[in-house]
């Protein structure tokens, strides 16, 4: 292959045109590949299980704990009172909604306007999203007062001759995560099963073979599959997109359909789905930097890709900021004395206020860092900045709950929250579940889309020298 | 060779097979974790071997006489031992299979009667309100007068009461006729149907039947 | 176990040749042909003129029939069966209809997408005779095959063979499945 | 499949407490209720057998079931037995309700009652409407009392020496002694009683006094109510009563008198003062002196917040500037006391001459109350606003003098009648030791409690709704203790116990029909009976004259003396508690729990001081201080009462029992340590321990921060503007039309009525009757401490008391304080409260049930915003959405929480390792879903406490107001069954079948109406008619069921303190504007 590599050089267009490769492929599709399934198949690095231990404590013992317990003895292990009805258990169902959504729309939405940068980290944020929706989804479930009694919730038909009722938006809630759940599940299998092919072909143990044969179906790389497969991916994404914008707006009408002062806004659907989106992207930058050195990815998951994501958090901050404004501006002009209340109390109120604050010191102003190359372009910074994000983020979730609650119509009503250490065990339960997922995701299952990438690279273009096209025109097209 | 070419068939067995068993599971919970099962034909065996066919279906007491308290509680009582004596000090005076009534209404001791009939605690029926507005015994516990023991005879379900709370007219009838289980508007069923469905109707417009379908009605 | 002859598969190397190759074929007369790659070979849909998938309509299908479903079950259950006096709002209207049969749309769409797939592509299919091909499980890593099916009527062991090796196809192998 | 287990075996009957109703406990009637009791509804799916087999096994807890199911009836209902009577009964129909006419025994009077009682049980305690002139109002007294019959803490057993010993052995003790003492006529033989209005109970001491001459008998109150009568008797010369009519005077002085909250029988003066003080011309007004906020100051038109010490000085000059009109010399009052306002008092006093009240607050000595009694005969009101009725004789001494007695005589036998000195007699006079010294001791008490543990012989009290009895009102008019049900525990009634220490078999009964022998034949006794009073025994004194000359006045006003108070001479106030009274009610959780009409504060008592004396002190909320008094110390913790006098210190009494039992132990402190009979005193002072106690206060937040929940105006506007209540929208209610029709609005064509109540706060004093009213009718559990103070209180109804003051004096940055700051700012110093009881709205666009995915929570026909417990899963997205904030969440299995526990944090006895009856709960919890965390003795009694017509909630459960359907369906069917085969189905206002909630029934002030808003002529579609109607945040448009009428206050425009509109207007005005220029008003 080293014949068109020459020819590459006189075909080259002048660097400032050139764009950056999608991934630095020097070694040709055969190397590519080893080096994409590389970690899925050699032998587990200690910190895979340094990380991996703990979270899986997190997972299997401090999480059904936690649940059994507050099953057995009630809601009221939480912090949550009379009139702060929600607490944790709600904000972090919309924050693990949110840390869902990032991966959707990097996979999908970046898919349908052909970002093939995206071909690398995709896979890794349709993870994320998978095992965020998990977290976000149980939170719902468990946090009634009857949890056995769930299925009142679903339209099953029964003795009593009852249904739902259609018009709570928590029932519009329970459609919509399930879907994503379901929806984003199946978008993330389906991207796999080409690689599923290669790591059966790839097989070296019998198990190891039957397990990927079974999961790749029999895929064979019929240009007919292909076909189809390439239709459904392009229905699936649209969809997906969709998605993006429904779930969060949906959570969002939990709230702005209510009478709260503080909920009772209709920028709320957009609010969360951006919301949503930037806190994703937060989780994808403090996935992604550490996995990229750690598995060796440096030359697949490039620094442009970094600082795209980068420039997209960016760019979903300042819309953040926008309705963080806009919020204010509106409580003030409306002259609605509730809402005027609810909003000076954010930021000068007692309790609470420092988390007024802490929201716009990190979702307003530590984004701005990303202005800058040189900050978009130091990982380590970038990595403080994601976690800072997440928690910004979850602040935000927690104003807008709790923050709306605890004064409301009538002052003889008002009251405090503060969570417990169920609430908190809880919350640490599915962060260490989420990881111990995603780390069995990285270890087990080809954590980069292998075959979208060889299609993305001039090798894998017919038209391209690199792709054995004779025809002198050569180029990217 | 991993995988035999029957192989290739296994996935639409599986399909089929879970498909199957989702309908089956699905099909054994509404027929045998329904009241329809579990409540519908219960008869424990009572301690004295008390015949309604005899009592009530051939000599044709009334149903109030032993279960006096019916138009005036929520509950249909049991009658006391004494009640039973009213008859039975000259009835098969020392009939042996009614020693426990004896000794009951002499030591003045309970019998321990099974309940067959029982609606959930949160459920706050009212025999008095539905006896007295011509809702008839039977509608719920069927042929009582043909029983020999006592069973339970309908489902007693939610969805149950809502059947007869959203169209009364269909089985509402004359108040003196309530307890006459047999009674029906004419012998030819057809007629016996076409003037239930006028005359069910016109009682429920004249009497000012409502038809309660809002929690309230049953819970407290 | 007696065998037959399934096809005959020819090996090539770059995404180019295997587009080349397959314009040949096409061009020789061949029907029942095909090519397995790693990854999709633009323009092959064109060279194979497979025409427009029918995955796209499956997923309309299913998720129009949801949206559908899920509107008759509001109004059935909220509107018809049961109707109860919740907030003075109406028992069945388009605010409280839409939001769960739009999602229900996507469910049905996104799960119609994967069924139509698999479907069409008769997936899964553990056994099929070209993955018993040593060389074959290139086909996910670099190497682009070309199959003539043996029930194609213009199919002959010679012809055929010696058509693939005019372009340039390597490693050519009869497949064989079980009778 | 038929289950042939056991089915012949009749049952072995558990532990029965229902001793008169041995055969009716067997009853299936009986069982049923049981059954009904928690029902399984709440807790479990509803055909699962599996579920409902373990709730029948808690259920059986008292009852040895027969048939369990076995395998062998698979998912069936487990065998249940019913088992009726062997010889049934006359007219008795199980299933209904059945109302005896009783009363409830107090200090100086009597409340009379009737209870409602289900198969034997008292379940509610209702007032007895018959009763002339009464609304059928009672007090939070009387309401609680019912969970005190069913205490598992109250005394169970006959005791000798610590030691139990069989009913009988404990009589023949009784019988001996009885001997004995006839023998030496009495000699060392004493009693110690607490006072009683009862005729019979004094027969028998007359009875005893002539059978042993040579006994004594003391009488003795912890809270001393009788001064009134003392009072009277002193300044008329011969025995009297007096009976305040406030409902007939236009002008009312409180000489530190709380009338309205903790005076004996205040619920007959909130009913007079409410007739009196309907919004509208001729309103009284009423003007209040006091050092402590109470009720009374809350509810006063003008309020002069003075030391309590030297209210004696200013009812002096008020009474010299009635009689000679000459303003009060600076001499006469103390220094820094605005003169203009005892001026224009005295004048307006002066001016409604002959209508007018004055009245000295029993805390106050007795110069006080002669001096007003002097203003009442100078403004010749005696006989008019004061009626005299003859007093009750002399009954006994003092305990004062049974300590000098005990000290000085041998006392063989000391007999102690109800009571509880060791606890609550003054902490000088240390009565523990005292009571050593009697050889022997005998105590018929009610709890085993501080007193029992130092007595020799102890025989468990009857509860009155188990004894016979009789007793005298506070008018005078004689009524009936009847029982509702034989002592559970077999204990006896005082008159039980004193005619076996006579010597006499004959039970109680045929001892009060002996004393009215006389009047009370066959007929007039069963009538007595029935109509619970003997109408027209009522008789008041004609012209009496005040005998007690101005001199001796002045000689009494010298010996009071003029205290000049500082932060090292602090007074003292002692205050009966309006939850525990004197600690009688101490180990009564609905009484613990009930937060108090003012502080709001539940489960403890606190040392109440003014800003200014805790600025000064340097010490803030829940300081734990100690205070010194007369060489006595006490600690307790601080709690900063807005409108309290400078220099003064509320403390309330009969707290920190030691031997309460499991809800009332330890719970507060004991004021009675530095107690020395004077209710007033000076010369206290405080010092800091630096450690802190919690407090568990339902509202936190003092100031309704101009937003318009409760409306008010004074009278003068309300006559100009009278519908200013609509006028005061939170914000310009959008202008919207519905997109769709309501289909409520088609609903309504077809219903038979629709509910509405209206509230009015002009006469809702905020007692609290209505909050334990609620408590008792609907099963609201109990939560504890911990809980309170979490914000999880389960009460359905609650009374939002909110402060307000004059803007201008209100610092904007307060605003975004915490309330734990409320306490520092200086507006709180003087300030107006209001009160406003807060329910369910039943709104007609219900925010709550839009929000409930399961449809757990709809409306009915009839307007009610129906809640089925059963249905519910607890997302608690409703009480998010609903405005008022009225729906309670299980957020525990409060009803099997032990109560031993209440006091701490759940988390100590719900962790895993915690036993119950010697098993760990998690593995009680596995055999049967639905054991709590109860010992079985709490199981017993508790279930007996509980309505059967009320679902009881397990966890996990929103609940809420249902407006008492359950009276509103047992009303419907009674008139459908009525009805029969005629459409005569319709509740009619006319035909007085319109049932009454709980709350309104108890309430004294008759300010809660409820009824029929679609018939015209109905009282609750006349008060909704009226001009000052208004709904709570009505303008969020969910069109509330349940409506206010806006206070209306009478200030005098001549007083100093006088202004245009309330505080509460000029707070709203401050933050939305004046409502009344519409252009100014932005439109939100």
């Amino acid at each position: 292959m080293s014949e068109p590599v020459t020819n590459l050089k006189n075909y080259a267009a002048p660097a400032e045109l050139r764009r950056a490769p999608v991934v630095e492929c020097s070694g040709g599709l055969g190397v590519l590949t080893d080096k994409l399934s590389e970690f899925a198949e050699g032998k587990t690095p200690m910190w895979w299980w340094i990380l991996f231990l703990p979270a899986a404590f997190c997972a299997t013992v401090v999480l059904p704990f936690c649940l059994f317990y507050q099953v057995f003895t009630g809601v009221g292990v939480w912090g949550n009172n009379h009139p702060v009805m929600w607490g944790l258990d709600i904000v972090n169902f919309i924050w693990w909604v949110g840390v869902a959504h990032a991966g959707t729309l990097i996979s999908a939405l970046l898919f349908l306007t052909r970002q093939h940068w995206r071909t690398t980290i995709g896979r890794m944020a349709e993870a994320m999203t998978v095992f965020s929706v998990m977290m976000a989804g149980a939170y719902p479930a468990i946090h009634v007062g009857r949890a056995w009694f769930d299925w009142y919730m679903f339209p099953v038909p029964n003795s009593n001759g009852l249904w739902p009722q259609f018009k709570s938006p928590l029932m519009w809630d329970v459609f919509a995560v399930n879907t994503y759940m379901t929806v984003s599940m199946l978008f993330w299998f389906m991207g796999m099963i080409p690689d599923f092919a290669v790591l059966r072909d790839r097989a070296t143990t019998r198990v190891r073979k039957i397990i990927f044969s079974i999961l790749a179906m029999g895929w064979t790389g019929s240009a007919r599959h292909w076909h189809n497969y390439e239709k459904a991916y392009v229905v699936l994404s649209g969809l997906c997109t969709l998605l993006v914008f429904t779930v969060s707006s949906i959570v969002g009408l939990d709230f702005c359909t209510s009478q709260l002062a503080g909920w009772h806004a209709t920028i709320f659907p957009l609010y969360f789905v951006i919301g949503a989106v930037f806190c994703g992207f937060g989780m994808m930058l403090v996935i992604l930097i550490p996995l990229r050195k750690w598995c060796h990815m440096e030359e697949v998951i490039t620094l442009s890709h970094i600082d795209k994501v980068a420039k997209l958090t960016l760019v979903s901050g300042l819309i953040i900021a926008y309705i963080y404004a806009m919020e204010f501006f509106i409580a003030w002009y409306s002259g609605d004395p509730y809402e005027k209340w609810v909003f000076g109390h954010r930021l000068f109120g007692h309790t609470y206020w420092i988390l007024g604050w802490m929201l716009i010191g990190i979702n307003v102003c530590v984004t701005q860092l990303l202005w800058f190359k040189k900050i978009r372009a130091n990982l380590a910074v970038l990595f403080v900045i994601g976690i800072l994000i997440n928690i910004g983020m979850w602040t935000e979730r927690f104003v807008i709950v709790v923050g709306s609650l605890y004064q409301e119509f009538l002052p003889a009503n008002w009251g405090k929250y503060m969570p417990t250490i169920w609430d908190i065990g809880l919350y640490v339960g599915t962060l260490g579940t989420f990881f111990m997922l995603y780390l069995l995701f990285v270890k087990f299952l080809p954590m980069i889309a292998i075959s979208e990438v060889k299609g993305a690279v001039p090798h894998g273009d017919p038209h391209h020298v690199l792709g054995g096209a004779t025809n002198k025109k050569g180029g990217q097209p | 060779m991993i995988f035999p070419k029957w192989t290739n068939s296994l996935p639409l067995a599986l399909g089929v097979i879970a498909a199957l068993t989702g309908a089956a599971v699905a099909a054994g919970v509404t027929i045998y974790l329904t009241p329809k099962y579990t409540r519908a034909g219960y008869q424990p065996v009572q301690p004295v071997p008390f015949s309604h066919k005899i009592h009530a279906g051939q000599l044709g007491l009334d149903c109030r006489y032993c279960h006096n308290g019916v138009e005036k509680s929520w509950f249909a009582n049991l009658p006391g031992a004494s009640t039973c004596m009213n008859c039975h000090n000259q009835v098969l005076k020392d009939d042996p299979r009614l020693q426990i009534v004896r000794d009951s209404a002499t030591n003045n001791t309970p019998i321990p009667w099974v309940q067959v009939h029982k609606v959930p605690d949160y459920v706050y029926f009212n025999h008095s309100v539905h006896i007295r507005r011509g809702m008839s015994c039977v509608e719920c516990h069927g042929r009582i007068d043909q029983m020999e023991e006592v069973s339970h005879a309908k489902s007693l379900s939610m969805s149950f009461c809502l059947d007869c709370h959203r169209d009364p007219a269909a089985k509402i009838r004359p108040t003196d006729k309530v307890t006459e289980l047999g009674w029906q508007w004419s012998t030819n069923d057809e007629e016996a149907a076409k003037l239930q469905e006028v005359n069910g109707k016109k009682f429920v417009h004249d009497w000012k039947v409502e038809t309660l379908q809002s929690c309230s009605a049953c819970h407290r | 176990m007696s065998e037959k002859v399934y096809g005959i598969i020819a090996e090539f190397d770059s995404p180019a040749a295997i587009l080349h190759a397959a314009e040949k074929v096409r061009d020789a007369g061949y029907r029942r042909w095909d090519t397995f790659t790693p990854f999709p070979i633009h323009g092959m849909e064109k060279v194979m003129n497979l025409g427009n998938s029918m995955v796209g309509w499956v997923s309309l299908a299913m998720g129009g029939g949801a949206f559908a479903s899920v509107v008759g079950l509001l109004w059935f259950s909220n509107a018809f069966d049961y109707p109860l006096l919740v907030g003075g709002k109406p028992m069945f209207s388009v605010p409280m209809t839409f939001v769960p049969s739009y999602i229900m749309l996507i469910m049905g769409g996104a799960v119609g997408a994967l069924v139509g797939m698999l479907g069409l592509n008769q997936l899964p299919r553990l056994h099929h005779p070209l993955l018993h091909k040593p060389r074959f499980i290139l086909a996910s890593r670099d190497k682009f095959f070309l199959l003539i099916g043996a029930l194609d009527d213009k199919f002959c062991e010679q012809e055929t063979r010696q058509l693939l090796e005019a372009i340039g196809g390597k490693h050519i192998e009869i497949v064989e499945e079980e009778a | 499949m038929k289950n042939n287990l056991n089915n012949s075996t009749s049952p072995v009957t558990g532990r029965r407490y229902w001793r008169s109703l041995d055969e009716l406990a067997d009853t299936p009637e009986f069982k049923d209720w049981l059954h009904r009791e928690f029902p399984v509804g709440a807790s479990e799916l509803v055909e699962d057998g599996q579920s409902r087999r373990n709730f029948l096994k808690i259920m059986s807890a008292s009852f040895a079931f027969a048939g369990i199911a076995t395998l062998g009836s698979g998912c069936r209902r487990p065998e249940e037995k019913l088992e009726p009577f062997g010889q049934q009964p006359e007219n008795y129909t199980f299933g209904e309700a059945q109302y005896f006419a009783t009363a409830m025994p107090t200090r100086t009077g009597a409340i009379p009652l009737v209870v409602k009682s289900y198969e034997g049980r008292p379940i509610k305690i209702e007032g007895n409407a018959l009763f002339p002139g009464s609304n059928g109002g009672t007090d939070r007294y009387a309401q609680a009392s019912i969970l005190d019959l069913y205490d598992p803490d109250r005394a169970r057993h006959f005791k000798h020496d610590g030691k139990v010993v069989v009913r009988e052995e404990a009589l023949n003790f009784l019988d001996e002694l009885s001997k004995k003492f006839a023998a030496n006529s009495g000699e060392g033989l004493a009693f110690l009683s607490e006072s009683s209005t009862s005729p019979s109970r004094w027969r028998v001491q007359q009875n005893i006094a002539s059978k042993f001459p040579k006994s004594q008998w003391f009488t003795y109150d912890a809270i001393d109510s009788g001064i009134h009568q003392r009072a009277a008797t002193q300044a008329f010369g011969q025995p009297v009563h007096p009976v305040f009519h406030f409902d007939k005077a236009k002008v009312i002085l409180s000489l530190d008198c709380d009338f309205l909250g903790g005076e004996d029988g205040a619920h007959e003066h909130i009913r007079k003062f409410a007739a009196g003080r309907k919004a509208g011309q001729g309103m009284s007004r009423l003007y209040a002196i006091e050092s402590l906020f109470t009720l009374t100051g809350a509810n006063a038109d003008h309020r002069l917040r003075v030391a309590a010490s030297s209210v004696a000085q200013i009812a002096a000059a008020i009474l010299g500037a009635v009689i000679s009109g000459q303003t009060p010399g600076v001499t006469t009052v103390p220094a820094d006391l605005d003169l203009k306002w005892i001026s224009e008092c005295a004048n307006d006093l002066a001016k409604n001459r002959g209508n007018v009240l004055v009245i000295a607050g029993q805390r106050q000595p007795l110069v006080v109350h002669l001096l007003a009694h002097a203003i009442n005969t100078a403004l010749d009101c005696i006989g008019n606003t004061v009626a005299l009725i003859p007093g009750t004789d002399n009954r006994g001494g003092a305990s004062g003098q049974l300590a000098k007695y005990l000290d000085g005589h041998a006392v063989d036998t000391l007999v102690i009648l109800g009571g509880n000195p060791v606890q609550n007699s003054p902490g000088q006079m240390n009565w523990a030791a005292l009571q050593k010294k009697a050889k022997t001791v005998v105590r018929l008490g009610y709890y085993e409690d501080e007193t029992a543990e130092l007595a020799n012989w102890n025989f468990p009290a009857a509860h009155y709704l188990e004894s016979w009895g009789d007793a005298t009102t506070s008018d005078g008019t004689l009524v009936p203790v009847q029982p509702l049900i034989q002592p559970l525990f077999g204990g006896l009634s005082e008159l039980d116990f004193l005619w076996r220490i006579l010597g006499q078999s004959l039970g109680s009964i045929l001892a009060v029909r002996s004393t009215h022998g006389s009047f009370v034949d066959g007929e007039q006794w069963k009538k007595f009976l029935f109509n619970g009073f003997v109408a027209g025994s009522s008789k008041s004194l004609e012209n009496v004259k005040m005998v007690k000359s101005t001199s001796a006045l002045n000689q009494l006003l010298v010996e009071a003396g003029k205290p000049v108070l500082s932060a090292s001479n602090l007074e003292v106030v002692f205050f009966r508690d309006a939850k525990v009274d004197d600690g009688r009610y101490a180990n009564n959780g609905w009484m613990q729990e009930l937060p108090d009409p003012i502080t709001k504060m539940t489960w403890d008592n606190a040392v109440l001081v003014s800003r200014k004396t805790a600025r000064d002190l340097g010490v803030a909320n829940g300081d734990l201080v100690e205070i010194s008094l007369n060489g006595q110390k006490v600690i307790g913790p601080i709690w900063t009462q807005p409108g309290m006098a400078d220099y003064s210190l509320g403390l309330a009494l009969g707290y920190g029992r030691e031997r309460a039992g499991r809800v009332g132990t330890g719970v507060g402190f004991n004021a009675y340590k530095i107690f020395s009979g004077k209710y007033i005193e000076t010369g206290a002072t405080i010092h800091k321990t630096g450690e802190t106690h919690v407090i568990a206060c339902t509202q936190d937040h003092w100031s309704m921060e101009g937003r318009p929940a409760v409306r008010e105006a004074n009278l003068a506007e309300f006559t100009k503007l009278p519908n200013f209540a609509e006028e005061m929208h939170g914000k310009e209610p959008p202008i919207v039309k519905s997109l769709y029709p309501n289909p409520f609005d088609e609903a309504k064509k077809t219903a038979l009525h629709q509910w509405g109540m209206a509230i009015d706060l002009t006469s809702c004093v905020g007692c609290g009757t209505c909050v334990v009213a609620c408590q008792s009718e609907n099963n609201i559990p109990i939560v504890g401490k911990d809980q309170v103070k979490r914000g999880r209180e389960m009460h359905w109804m609650r009374i939002d008391r909110y402060y307000t003051a004059d803007p201008k004096k209100e610092n904007p940055a307060d605003k975004f304080k915490t309330d734990e700051d409320q306490q520092f700012s200086e507006w709180i110093d003087d300030v107006q409260a209001v009160n406003q009881p807060m329910l369910c709205q039943h709104c007609e666009m219900a925010p709550c049930e839009s929000v409930c995915p399961v449809n757990a929570t709809v409306h009915d026909q009839e307007g009610l915003n129906v809640m089925a417990y059963n249905r519910c899963i607890g997302t608690r997205y409703c009480s998010n959405n609903c405005p008022y904030k009225v729906r309670r969440f299980n957020y525990l299995d409060f009803n099997k929480r032990p109560l031993s526990e209440l006091k701490g944090p759940i988390y100590s006895s719900a962790m895993l390792g915690h036993k119950t009856d010697g098993e760990l709960d998690i593995l009680r919890w596995w055999k049967d879903p639905n054991s709590g965390m109860r010992s079985e003795d709490e199981w017993d009694l508790i279930k007996l406490s509980k309505n059967p017509d009320v679902t009881v909630r397990m966890r996990g459960v929103m609940e809420k107001c249902t407006y008492c359907t359950q009276r509103i369906e047992h009303a419907k069917i009674g008139q459908k069954a009525k009805a029969g085969g005629s459409d005569n189905v319709r509740l009619l206002e006319a035909a007085g079948t319109i049932p009454k909630t709980a709350c309104q029934q108890a309430c004294p002030a008759g300010a809660i109406v409820f009824g029929d808003v679609s018939d015209p002529e109905s009282a609750v579609s006349k008060a909704k008619a009226q001009p000052q109607n208004y709904g709570v945040l009505a303008d969020l448009l969910t069109k509330p069921r349940t409506t206010y009428l806006a206070r209306v206050r009478n200030p005098n425009p001549l007083m100093p303190d006088y202004r245009e509109w309330p505080h509460s207007f000029e707070e709203y005005e401050q933050l939305n504007g004046n409502p009344f220029d519409h252009e100014k008003k932005g439109n939100g």
